[in-house]
């Protein structure tokens, strides 16, 4: 019984969280459509060379949702507290995992839409041919999401309760995400280039690695972080 | 009065509270029996929100103890946040969700039905702007939401901030009837508030906090109409 | 090691009990000495006894700072670590104390390794900067504390600086293996990595000296940083024994 | 006299938006560190050729400019919003104008700040061969750093007053801003380059043409803007 | 009053407003004379604040007309904000700046001497706490603190939109004298409330709003004690 309703809790943060980012009319198009306009910004500055734009092309994608998911992953939080609505959150009896949980659900519903977005932009953007083995490119995707998005929350729940959460998230979040970045690029690279199915290997290994260690972490921290 | 209940619904001794380095409560001890409403009155920056804050749990006390029911507010937070209806300054509503949606994401939290939300939508008078979003609500309205979840999760005890501002003459008499309720049976109420009237008929007696020490009590209902200084701690 | 001496302030509700912690810590000015004279008389036998390096000639001195400098920033880190793990086991405000200010100074040391290995660089690579594993790992480290010490700045309330903190120091510690190896692999699939590793054994007497120097470094500026930390905190518990127990 | 009353309003505005950004203690130092941060993930994720990287860099310091900026000019009216200060400030008499000036002092004395810490980063990372002419450098950084400014604090005006300001800011002001990137980084790239001081000399004044012009479109347009 | 001052200090004519399409004000007429201060009452939603904001030019009627002390509140919006002091729900100021940095932000925009900051500060008591920031202060020393600003550009006329709320007694005396200030040197004041009980005696009638309508008038200083049902337009 008791999971339960700690699913139900959890279902009920993520389902909040999804349909406000939806009604705030500029929720969830807005951030999909900066998302695209990211990549033309970084195409522009990149530019005008057709081969140095392939080569940038997979750089791009990831900067370019790292660049607008950050600002999904702050909105999550401020909704929370733009009338005082975290108090009344933390006062729930129950444990507080599910507000991470839930909040963590719903960045990942809210990302993967993005990134069903931003994705096929780049590709058209940046004219980058389409390999027979995309489904492992979808995989390290998805990987590559789930990282961003675990510790997009965890550390949005501190920033967006600072004053400065704008500057502080990205902050605390880019350098951690060095690895996510890193292995998605290199691992998409790869697949996309010859194969070097072994080479991308070792980097998938590292995304699942990196994605199940923070996790964890993310996990036993939050209880900590939510209630001070 | 419930059998084995604590006989002090809410209880502080000597609690102190700072922020940075200035002490705002300096040694707050107060004993709300079960049944019993009080208000705390005082000068604006006594600390009667602060008093509230700690008690329900969203801050911690530097010094003293307290406890609600018997339980330990510091230790035991989470047996405290399921007894305790809390209504802060502000309402802490979502805007963007309708007056229901509001309700029935407590309804989630709390894992109660949702008929129950309809229910006490009526009581406040809002089953009219049920589905409307509460961003166009006035400031007396979305008090009254406040007020509906707070009836949502059936408290023991009640502490309230403020709760009459913005509320129309219906409103009040609304939200001394939530109060009546809950002491009549057997809970407990502690009131912030500057403006006496609304509340009177309901206080059993109020204390007065000055510069984070409670300096004076009140007896309202026994009729006693004269102010007993208590010693100062 | 003397930064774990006991000082028993505090959790948040307990240390009213204990006056005597609210007394100010004392000042260890013999560390000051010895740590410097140390460090004086270290950089004075490796610079004199070293022969020019074939390459860099008298260029390679940097090395007997930075280093060290390096060495000592991979510590101090540690020493956040280990205190902000224990700090969200025992919650005693203490821990937090040590591992902001082993924080502070780690990332002083880890500014100092990138600046002289720029310094450095510039002649012996004729570039500032290249992408290699070692260099960028440490330029992510030290952006990972700089964000550390930007929500110690952003944030007010003591006991939630603490936690944050706390959660946000263990995590990033967490991380730092896994970026150093994500920058190594994403290297060597392109070149091999262009940071001298040999070392002639000429050089390594020397450079051990400084390093337990430095070391003597590190722990006095943690520990002054810590006493500095406590004097704030126990102006702020006699501020309390004025309001909480004069009239 | 008129003039001097709107001056000092102009000041006053400035001063305290600029007092408040010092004073929320690591307010500068934290959006500066964030362009660094911004350089080095664009400095990962373009890969490790140190060629493509060199190439790239006028591009990566423009882009870490632009997104920490679009950071900045948020925050500067927000902290009209947070606690409904917006009102009293539309209230006091004389010329709006004044309002949008002031605005665009403090966010000008900021970015400067901020440029002279992201461009000597950029510089060293990406290994910049610095060349003679750099004081034409320091003007084309000069034109783009106020058009930057003066359409953000434009666009910030309106953007941060809506719900979804993080999103919509940037979604607003890139898309202006693709001719001063465009601009700014062929110019840039043209004198750092052999020289072709004519080929950055139509660069140079399509950049001072943008600014002239906007500066007066954004003037007018303010009182509309901000009196709805 | 003096001399060659138009005989309405406040007035509206037939004031329409919607929100998208649902009207919320319908034809609200009134007027204020010089020297006359007037209580806004009415349930919560019904349009109180919206009145007053319409009034202090922070929003566009959309029916109707409005001028305040002759000055049209449309095409002469300037000219009104310089004579109108205008208290909103929220105090609106800024966190970072102490509260006397935030008054002297307010001289500068006003093009006044930094002395009347001090002056004004020492009476609404916050001389004390001048040089701390406001991020600390409670609610009733923030609202003491927009008080300070409101008298900083000596007002003709008053708009206040539930003043009393989070003042202590000493605070509303405080608010009460400028009322008194303001009125009696021939300006006028509409203020929003529910509890009349504060402003009792500073109010010469009170006029009730009832979804969107002025549904009565109720003399106060005249002695006149009963509600007078005025036409509904
Ligand atoms: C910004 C530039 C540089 C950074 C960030 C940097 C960083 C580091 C770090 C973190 C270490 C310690 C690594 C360890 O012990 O595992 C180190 C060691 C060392 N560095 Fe640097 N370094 C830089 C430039 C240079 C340059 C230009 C040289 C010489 C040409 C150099 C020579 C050394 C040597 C000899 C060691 C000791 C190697 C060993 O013990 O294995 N470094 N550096
Ligand atoms: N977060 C905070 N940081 C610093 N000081 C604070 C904080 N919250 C409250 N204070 C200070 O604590 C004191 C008590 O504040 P509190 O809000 O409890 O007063 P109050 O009695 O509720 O006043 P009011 O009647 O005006 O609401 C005030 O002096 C206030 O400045
Ligand atoms: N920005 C807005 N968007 C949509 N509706 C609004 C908006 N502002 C106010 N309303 C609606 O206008 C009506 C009147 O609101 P107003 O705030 O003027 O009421 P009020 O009389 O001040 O009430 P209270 O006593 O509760 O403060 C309410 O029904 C409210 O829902
Ligand atoms: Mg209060
Ligand atoms: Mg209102």
């Amino acid at each position: 019984m008791a999971w339960q309703d700690d699913w139900r809790r959890v279902r009920a943060i993520a389902r909040k969280d999804v349909t406000t980012e939806l009604r705030a009319k500029a929720g969830f198009n807005s951030v999909a459509s900066l998302g695209v306009t990211i990549l033309v910004l970084l195409g522009l500055a990149l530019g005008p060379d057709a081969e140095a734009l392939r080569n940038a092309a997979v750089g791009a994608v990831w900067l370019a949702t790292l660049f607008s998911g950050v600002l999904a992953f702050n909105r999550s939080f401020q909704v929370e507290l733009e009338s005082g609505a975290l108090e009344p959150l933390l006062l729930y009896p129950g444990p507080r995992w599910t507000i991470f949980a839930g909040k963590l659900l719903g960045n990942l519903i809210f990302l993967t839409l993005m990134v069903a977005i931003v994705v096929p932009a780049g590709v058209v953007l940046f004219g980058v041919q389409i390999p027979a083995r995309w489904p492992s490119l979808l995989g390290v995707l998805a990987l590559g999401v789930v990282g961003l998005v675990v510790l997009g929350t965890f550390y949005a729940s501190m920033a967006s309760r600072s004053r400065a959460r704008e500057v502080l998230l990205p902050l605390l979040l880019f350098p951690m995400l060095v690895p996510v970045l890193l292995a998605a690029t290199t691992a998409s690279k790869a697949l996309l280039g010859a194969d070097v199915m072994h080479e991308a290997g070792a980097w998938i290994r590292l995304l699942v690695a990196y994605d199940l260690v923070f996790l964890t972490a993310t996990f036993i921290a939050f209880e900590h972080v939510i209630e001070a | 009065m419930l059998n084995g209940q604590p006989d002090r619904a809410i209880h502080l001794n000597g609690l102190g509270k700072r922020f940075g380095i200035r002490w705002v409560l300096r040694g707050v001890s107060l004993d709300v029996r079960p049944g019993e409403a009080v208000g705390l009155m005082g000068p604006n920056g006594s600390g009667k929100s602060t008093v509230l804050r700690v008690l329900g749990t969203l801050l911690n006390p530097n010094a003293g103890t307290g406890s609600i029911n018997g339980l330990d507010i510091v230790r035991d937070a989470s047996g405290v946040r399921g007894q305790v209806g809390y209504m802060a300054h502000t309402p802490g509503l979502y805007d963007d969700l309708t007056a229901r949606e509001n309700l029935r994401f407590a309804a989630d939290m709390l894992g109660l039905q949702y008929t129950m939300v309809d229910s006490s939508l009526e009581r406040v008078g809002l089953a009219s702007v049920a589905d409307a979003r509460v961003r166009g609500f006035s400031a007396g309205m979305q008090r009254r939401l406040a007020l509906a979840r707070l009836i949502l999760r059936s408290p023991r005890v009640l502490l309230l901030d403020e709760p009459y501002s913005n509320l129309d003459t219906e409103g009040v008499e609304l939200m001394n009837s939530v109060i009546a309720g809950v002491v009549e049976s057997g809970g407990a109420a502690l009131v912030a508030l500057h403006e006496l009237a609304p509340a009177k008929a309901m206080l059993d007696r109020t204390l007065t906090l000055v510069e984070g020490r409670i300096a004076a009590t009140h007896q309202e209902r026994a009729g006693l109409e004269h102010t007993t200084p208590t010693e100062t701690r | 090691m003397s930064l774990k001496r006991e000082g028993k302030l505090t959790s948040s509700t307990d240390h009213l009990r204990d006056t005597q912690a609210a007394r100010p810590p004392r000042t260890s000015n013999w560390l000051a000495f010895v740590s410097f004279a140390a460090v004086i008389a270290a950089q004075a036998y490796a610079i004199l006894t070293s022969p020019a390096d074939a390459d860099m000639g008298h260029l390679q001195k940097i090395m007997y700072v930075h280093v060290p400098a390096a060495w000592m920033t991979f510590l101090s880190f540690f020493v956040v670590l280990v205190f902000s793990v224990r700090y969200l086991w025992r919650r005693q405000e203490n821990d937090d104390l040590i591992a902001a200010s082993a924080a502070e100074v780690g990332a002083t040391f880890n500014g100092l390794t990138l600046m002289l290995g720029m310094i450095w660089g510039r002649p012996a690579w004729g570039v500032w900067w290249v992408w290699d594993a070692r260099l960028t790992s440490t330029l992510v480290l030290f952006l990972i504390f700089v964000g550390y010490l930007a929500l110690r700045a952003f944030t007010e309330d003591a006991q939630q600086k603490a936690q944050w903190s706390a959660a946000v120091g263990a995590i990033g510690a967490l991380n730092v293996p896994i970026v150093y190896m994500s920058v190594k692999w994403w290297r060597t699939l392109h070149q091999p990595p262009s940071s001298p590793e040999t070392l002639d054994p000429a050089y390594t007497l020397g450079l051990r000296i400084n390093a337990i120097a430095m070391l003597l470094v590190l722990i006095y500026f943690i520990r002054r940083r810590y006493e500095i930390a406590r004097l704030e905190r126990a102006v702020e518990h006699m501020a309390e024994a004025a309001a909480m127990g004069g009239g």
